[in-house]
């Protein structure tokens, strides 16, 4: 069995094995896309949550049920579904984020075969009665899931699944920061192999494997790439190395990200004490810096963005960057909508900006180069 | 003390040896199959000279053939370059705009340096390629078309946006006996909007410098004027601005090697034939 | 007996047809050139000549094809989907899906048992996934139309494209000439790119079993064989696939005749 | 392939841009759309800039001149003056393809702030400037996104609510009802607050009471009107018309004019219905508009559409939703908005599980079409994919191939934006219609 970094990667080049090992052994998996379904409850009820994602390779199949005016993301998603990719899964929860999640459920759950299927509504507003009505809309996702997995979720193992998936993010955070010195200590790819590692296994497991990387990794005595420019990424998914590695090919660390896969996953706990469903909906809804929630502010316009964004500029200066790159999916409409604002905040800031709208393609990807490399050189 | 820049271009090579001032440019073609050959205009650019390679303190490759090129000694995007290029040539400038063989980019400069940049290269629309392959089936040479458009009364419409489309559509108008300089005047316009609207993202500031082969074409230029609403600035060679701006920066960085004692940062350099794929 | 002519102006290529009682008594294909017009007139000429006829001999003629409107001879105008699925289904009465490679737009087609278009989808404006682009890689290759399905099956490692612009896929060819890229490694490129962006489309409306394909692409056993293998079905080809929509615009003007004289 | 925008697609304003309006009505519309850009010039009230989502009676209780972005981004395409706003905000790093409403709306702000004045080509005047914003997460992303982003050209409060949808399979569940509903009204709630906060006085619950059940009458005569002249052979209120004519419904509900043009509606297409008054003289075919918005920029291609015998005898974008009576027991306005809502989400995904769509959780409605077809004798279905609004596009593939499993009634998709002419492509429409006409023809022959 490979260790550290090499099992991630091992990992990360066959996402779905362990998942299917598991399987066999009568394990049930659960599908989830996105930050927002509580990875939490899956665990508490006995199953293995189950992160899908989507691939750089071309559409097909899914041409013939989704129109192709909408995120690229989706729809590769929708089409590993339809290729059957996602066979092993025995169940898919599913959260109203953006549009196109929310609508493309349905036509996963008429196309795709799952035993299980749950939608959850998640609200866009950050309310009191907002919060409430998310607690309501996770306690029925519990009745459904203890129903799914034949198991009753007792407040106290549902608190025990908190208390392991809050070591999991803890451990993220503790990785994470050994990117901050100069050179980090781990490299975006591995990084990102890692995280997407991490989301394809037991909880239990991947706490295993992150202690494992840890120590690993802090025993190195440099990084494994020492580049002038420190780099920060900011959008929405990113699920493969391509694109991270042709960053650190043409000449830059990408040190810190904000992004779904990212530290917007792992950043913030739940909290242990109180009511636990209520404490997932703060988390979730609460914390989760994505542009999909809004944030309310009455105050002035700076008010606001720093509200939205400051901890973007702060990131920014704790892991000491030269640069950012907004790497935007197209047809990504709440980004799409974000994406000025989060530029003109950072420019403000004094942190210079990339802005890349892509198709998520490894073509398109491939095609940044010139502009990347223009970048570095602009902020050497 | 030398410096060379090699401009690589989809369309064109450039190489610019200078020392204080430029000394030697030499345009040759990469297209086709002269595309690796970009080592004989730099022969050609030593000979006008008379000094042989070494004698060069430092080479620096840019532009879309940058990649591998073995005679230099470090690559820098054709953007940097440009930007250089431009504002040694014109230090007032602001806002540069570069239309190419392969893409058209939007350059935002302040104090010779770049502040922000937009590019296009997906698709041949709004690029020099459009012009060749329209000049190619029109039989028309490129240097001809920018002063023919502007004889136009009547500027037509090009209702195609896709290059190999446009071109069929523009043969086909001109076997209806649409005059040749209504529809060049459209197809200028055509480039000039679509190449406007992206710079526009920077938030054009004067002044404007046009730069690449297609400056060349005073109908495009013209054109590009009148959605700026003022005039702009094109260099007497505007196909050399990425050249010397490599040259340039390649003598920046000696210089400042030599100045801080540094040992200068080179490549394993051959003057041989460069490969486009990596 | 009366003859009945189709005629489909296309943007690469002019086709006529000229048919009795539904039979095919001849046949014409011009290149368009710039002058829709001229070639429609000529093509027109040509056809009469071969077949021994003068024009009124031919009783009914209907236009079909992107420049139909410059055949000023004609009786009727027809788009070429319903012409196409008409003329496919002429040779193939089993066929339901009819998938059509012109020189400007690729299209798939639903036919029923009657010949007639139930649905269709057709391409986007961009020559990626035309004919054309396939010309283009042709001129550059320095290699006749013809013999380009034949090279592009010998292929051992296709390349892979890093553009998907007709135009740039053009310097990309030429640049991997001169890297020293076999000839039919870049056709296969280029013929793995169009299969998918034609198999996407196919799937705005869906595959039965009976497939045929139809236009100049159907020309090019290439294209052929990777777009079966992208299907996973058995493609019908026409004998002569580039005037399967003259020859239903020709099938029309028999029918718009009859209904007329009933 | 994405960077396929006509780039010199003209500004200048065809002969003819909107289509020929057959009903009275549908004449009267444009001049109750002036209104409401003069009015908030005119009359000294207080101006809001408000997404549509269903609440306009509140606005008119609170005297409030509510300005719709939405709108008046279709009115700039009708004219074909959108464009220098759309590539204003494009120029301020707005993506070419999110929604153009926004970018309309947002462009408009940016070139008010750089000209230090409305722009002269702005239609009817332009908006006027607001004191308050109001959007929502009803429909789609974008709406409650957009509003966001204005505080970069203005300095306006915004305030943004939930009204969330339950989802199709469990929306007839009481317990998901009773979540919904007290999740939505006190949503409701935190927007009457807002705007009392913004107005400094309180609301009149009479008054909006009055106003309610005012609106609650119009939403019925509406419904009432649109299912009858759906229904009615030979069609006498062609889609154009009815695209017209949702104009009060959605941005007018609650006030007096409102009722009396829905009542006026109604008559007359009773009268055309009973004297069997069809707006083209030979009904060959019958189309449904099958989703997405129209083309504003060009709506006189539904003209060309008429001129070889064919009618789109509905459109299911803009749909009347279905009250069913809100119980007299309650009393309380606002609970009445959320009830009648809740109610009409209900009735369409009843229908969809009547048809048999028992899982969907998300297209509330979906089986709409399946059952127009059915009962409005349809032919043919058209569709059109907008390249900038996910929220009426996601989901029409869907439609077609439920259509396909179920009918034997043929889709065709139709590629443009609804107001950026520089993804309209004329004579692709005009072949791509032309050849479906074809179709229904073949397929009527067939039958025959
Ligand atoms: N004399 C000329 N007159 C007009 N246009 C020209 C002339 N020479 C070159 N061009 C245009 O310039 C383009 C090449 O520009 P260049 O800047 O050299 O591009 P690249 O750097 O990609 O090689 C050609 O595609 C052509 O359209
Ligand atoms: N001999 C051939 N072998 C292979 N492909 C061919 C041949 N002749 C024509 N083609 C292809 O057919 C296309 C033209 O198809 P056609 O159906 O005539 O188009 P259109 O109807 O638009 O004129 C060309 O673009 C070319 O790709
Ligand atoms: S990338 Fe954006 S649009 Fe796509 S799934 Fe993620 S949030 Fe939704
Ligand atoms: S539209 Fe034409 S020029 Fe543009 S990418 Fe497609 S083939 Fe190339
Ligand atoms: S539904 Fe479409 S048009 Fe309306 S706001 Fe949303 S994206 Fe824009």
């Amino acid at each position: 069995m490979a260790k550290g970094l090499d099992w991630a990667k091992r990992l990360y080049e066959n996402r779905s094995q362990r998942a299917k090992e598991l399987r066999e052994e009568g394990k049930k998996v659960i599908g989830y896309i996105c930050a927002f379904p509580p990875r939490e409850l899956i665990t508490a009820a006995g199953l293995v949550p189950y992160r899908i994602t989507g691939t750089l390779e071309p559409i097909a199949e899914a041409d013939a049920y989704l129109e192709t005016l909408m995120c690229p993301y989706v729809r590769s998603c929708l089409d590993l579904g339809i290729k059957k990719q996602y066979d092993f899964v025995d169940g898919m929860i599913w959260p109203h984020t953006c549009d196109n999640i929310q609508k493309t459920f349905d036509i996963w759950k008429h196309y795709v075969p799952h035993s299980y299927f749950h939608y959850l509504d998640v609200p866009h507003m950050p309310d009191p009665s907002s919060f409430e009505f998310f607690a309501k809309e996770l306690d029925v996702l519990k009745g459904s899931l203890e129903e799914f997995g034949g198991v009753k979720i007792t407040e106290e193992c549902l608190k025990e699944a908190i208390g392991v998936h809050n070591e999991n993010r803890a451990l993220l955070r503790q990785l994470t920061g050994l990117r901050k010195q100069a050179p980090p200590l781990i490299s975006a790819t591995e990084m990102t192999q890692v995280m997407m590692a991490a989301m394809s296994i037991p909880v239990y497991e991947s706490n295993e494997m992150l202690k494992n990387i840890i120590e690993e990794v802090s025993t190195r005595k440099d990084g494994p790439q020492n580049k002038a420019t420190r780099l920060l990424i900011y959008g929405c998914e990113i699920d493969d190395i391509a694109f991270i590695n042709l960053v650190e090919e043409c000449g830059a660390n990408v040190v810190i990200d904000d992004l779904c896969m990212g530290t917007r996953d792992y950043w913030k706990d739940v909290v242990m004490e109180g009511d636990p469903l209520k404490n997932l909906a703060h988390r979730i809804l609460g914390e989760i810096m994505c542009p999909r929630t809004f944030r309310r502010s009455r105050g002035t316009r700076q008010q606001d963005l720093d509200n939205r964004f400051s901890y973007i500029r702060d990131f920014a200066k704790e892991f000491n960057v030269n640069g950012a790159i907004l790497y935007i999916i197209r047809y990504c409409d709440t980004f799409e909508f974000d994406a000025p604002e989060v530029r003109d905040y950072l420019e403000e800031a004094g942190i210079r900006v990339l802005h890349l709208e892509d198709d998520y393609s490894l073509t398109s990807i491939q095609g940044y180069k010139t502009r990347i490399q223009a970048f570095l050189e602009m902020i050497e | 003390m030398y410096f060379a820049g090699v401009d690589i271009g989809s369309t064109m090579t450039k190489v610019v040896i200078m020392d204080e001032v430029v000394l030697a440019c030499v345009i040759g073609p990469t297209g086709a199959e002269h595309r690796r050959l970009a080592n004989k205009v730099m022969e050609e650019a030593l000979r006008q000279v008379n000094l042989p390679f070494d004698e060069i303190s430092y080479v620096v490759a840019t532009g879309y053939g940058r990649i591998s090129v073995p005679f230099a000694d470090k690559q820098i995007t054709e953007i940097t370059c440009h930007a250089k290029g431009v504002s040694s040539l014109f230090p007032t400038v602001h806002t540069a705009i570069d239309i190419g063989g392969q893409d058209a980019k939007g350059i935002k400069i302040a104090d010779g340096r770049v502040v922000g940049f937009v590019m296009n290269d997906k698709c041949a629309a709004g690029t020099g390629r459009f012009l060749e392959v329209i000049a190619d089936d029109l039989g028309l040479r490129l240097e001809e078309m920018g002063e023919l458009s502007l004889n136009s009364k009547n500027r037509v419409e090009i209702s195609s946006t896709c290059t190999v489309f446009a071109a069929q559509e523009v043969v086909s108008r001109i076997a209806e006996g649409t005059p040749i300089e209504d529809v060049l005047a459209g197809l200028h316009e055509a480039i000039a909007s679509r190449v406007f609207r992206m710079v526009e993202r920077l938030k054009i500031e004067r002044d404007v410098v046009v730069t690449g082969g297609v400056a060349k074409n005073i109908g495009v230029v013209k054109a590009l004027e009148e959605h700026a609403g003022f005039p702009v600035l094109v260099p007497e060679e505007p196909l050399l601005t990425g050249a010397v701006g490599a040259a340039l920066l390649g003598k920046e960085l000696t210089l400042k090697a030599l100045e801080s004692g540094r040992p200068i940062e080179r490549g394993a350099r051959r003057l041989e034939v460069a490969t486009f794929f990596e | 007996m009366a003859f009945f002519a189709g005629i489909d102006v296309g943007s690469v290529t002019t086709k006529v047809v000229i048919t009795r009682d539904s039979e095919l008594t001849a046949y014409h294909v011009v290149p368009s050139g710039a002058n829709y017009k001229m070639a429609a007139q000529k093509a027109m000429e040509e056809v009469l000549a071969k077949a021994g006829l003068s024009l009124k001999d031919i009783a009914c003629i209907v236009a079909t094809g992107y420049g139909a409107s410059n055949a000023d001879f004609a009786t009727l105008k027809v788009t070429d989907i319903s012409c196409c699925a008409k003329g496919v289904n002429h040779l193939f009465p089993s066929v339901r899906t009819v998938i059509d490679v012109g020189g400007q737009a690729s299209k798939a087609i639903r036919v029923n048992e009657e010949g007639r278009s139930t649905n269709f989808v057709v391409s986007e404006r961009c020559a990626a996934g035309s004919g054309r682009f396939l010309q283009i890689i042709a001129r550059v290759l320095q290699i006749e139309l013809g013999d380009v399905g034949p090279l592009s099956l010998q292929a051992k490692k296709p390349v892979i494209y890093t553009t998907s612009c007709a135009v740039f896929g053009e310097s990309e060819a030429i640049s991997r000439i001169a890297e020293g890229t076999p000839k039919e490694d870049i056709l296969a490129g280029v013929h793995n790119a169009m299969a998918l962006k034609i198999y996407s489309l196919i799937s705005g409306v869906g595959l039965e079993e009976e497939c045929a394909i139809a236009g100049g692409g159907a020309l090019d056993v290439g294209l052929i064989k990777r777009l079966e293998e992208k299907l996973g079905v058995h493609l019908l080809v026409p004998p002569q696939p580039q005037i399967m929509a003259a020859l239903g615009a020709a099938l029309m003007a028999e029918e718009r005749s009859l209904a007329l004289a009933s | 392939m994405s960077e396929q925008k006509n780039p010199e697609a003209t500004q200048e304003v065809p002969k003819r841009t909107s289509a020929k309006k057959w009903t009275e009505s549908a004449r009267k519309v444009r001049g109750l759309v002036r209104d409401m850009y003069v009015r908030a010039f005119t009359e000294g009230k207080p101006v809001a800039w408000v997404m549509f989502t269903l609440v306009n009676e509140l606005f008119v209780a609170m005297d409030v001149v509510p300005v719709y972005p939405e709108n008046f981004a279709g009115l700039c395409a009708t004219k074909r003056v959108g464009n220098p706003f759309i590539d204003r905000a494009e120029a301020d790093g707005f993506s070419n393809v999110s929604c153009s409403y926004a970018r309309i709306g947002l462009g408009y702000a940016a070139l008010w702030k750089d000209m230090g004045e409305i722009p002269s080509f702005a239609p009817d005047g332009g908006m006027a400037k607001p004191i308050m914003m109001v959007g929502s997460s009803l429909v789609c992303d974008t709406r409650y996104k957009w509003f966001q982003t204005y505080s970069r050209y203005m300095d306006v409060p915004y305030y943004a609510f939930d009204m969330l949808g339950p989802p199709a399979s469990t929306a007839y569940r009481p317990d998901v009802r009773e979540q919904y509903i007290k999740y939505n009204l006190a949503q409701l709630q935190g927007l009457v607050s807002f705007m009392e906060e913004r107005l400094g006085k309180k609301m009149d619950w009479d008054k909006l009471d009055e106003i309610v059940r005012r609106g609650e009458k119009t939403y019925v005569l509406w419904y009432d009107a649109y299912m009858l002249a759906g229904g009615a052979v030979p069609c006498p209120f062609p889609a154009e018309d009815s695209f017209n004519c949702f104009f009060p419904a959605f941005f007018m509900m609650g006030e007096v004019e409102a009722l009396d043009f829905y009542q006026g509606l109604y008559d007359e297409i009773k009268y055309k219905v009973d004297n069997k008054m069809g707006s083209i003289p030979e009904e060959k075919y019958r189309l449904l508009w099958g989703g997405g918005l129209p083309p504003w920029h060009t709506m006189q291609i539904f003209n060309y559409v008429e001129e070889q015998g064919a009618v789109f005898v509905f459109q299911s974008t803009y749909l009347p939703l279905r009250f069913a009576d809100v119980p007299d027991r309650i009393t309380d306005p606002l609970e009445r908005m959320v009830h009648s809502r809740y109610e009409a989400a209900i009735s369409r995904a009843e229908l969809d599980r009547k048809l048999g769509l028992f899982d969907l959780c998300n297209f509330v409605g979906l089986g709409n079409p399946l059952l127009f077809v059915d009962e409005f004798k349809v032919d043919g279905v058209v569709m059109h994919w907008l390249r900038s609004c996910r929220g009426t596009t996601i989901g029409q593939v869907y439609q077609k191939n439920l259509l396909e499993e179920r009918t034997s009634i043929p889709t065709l998709f139709l590629e443009s934006d609804m107001c950026d002419v520089r993804d309209y492509f004329e004579a692709d429409w005009k072949v791509k219609l032309s050849a479906f006409l074809e179709t229904l023809e073949a397929r009527k022959r067939a039958g025959s």
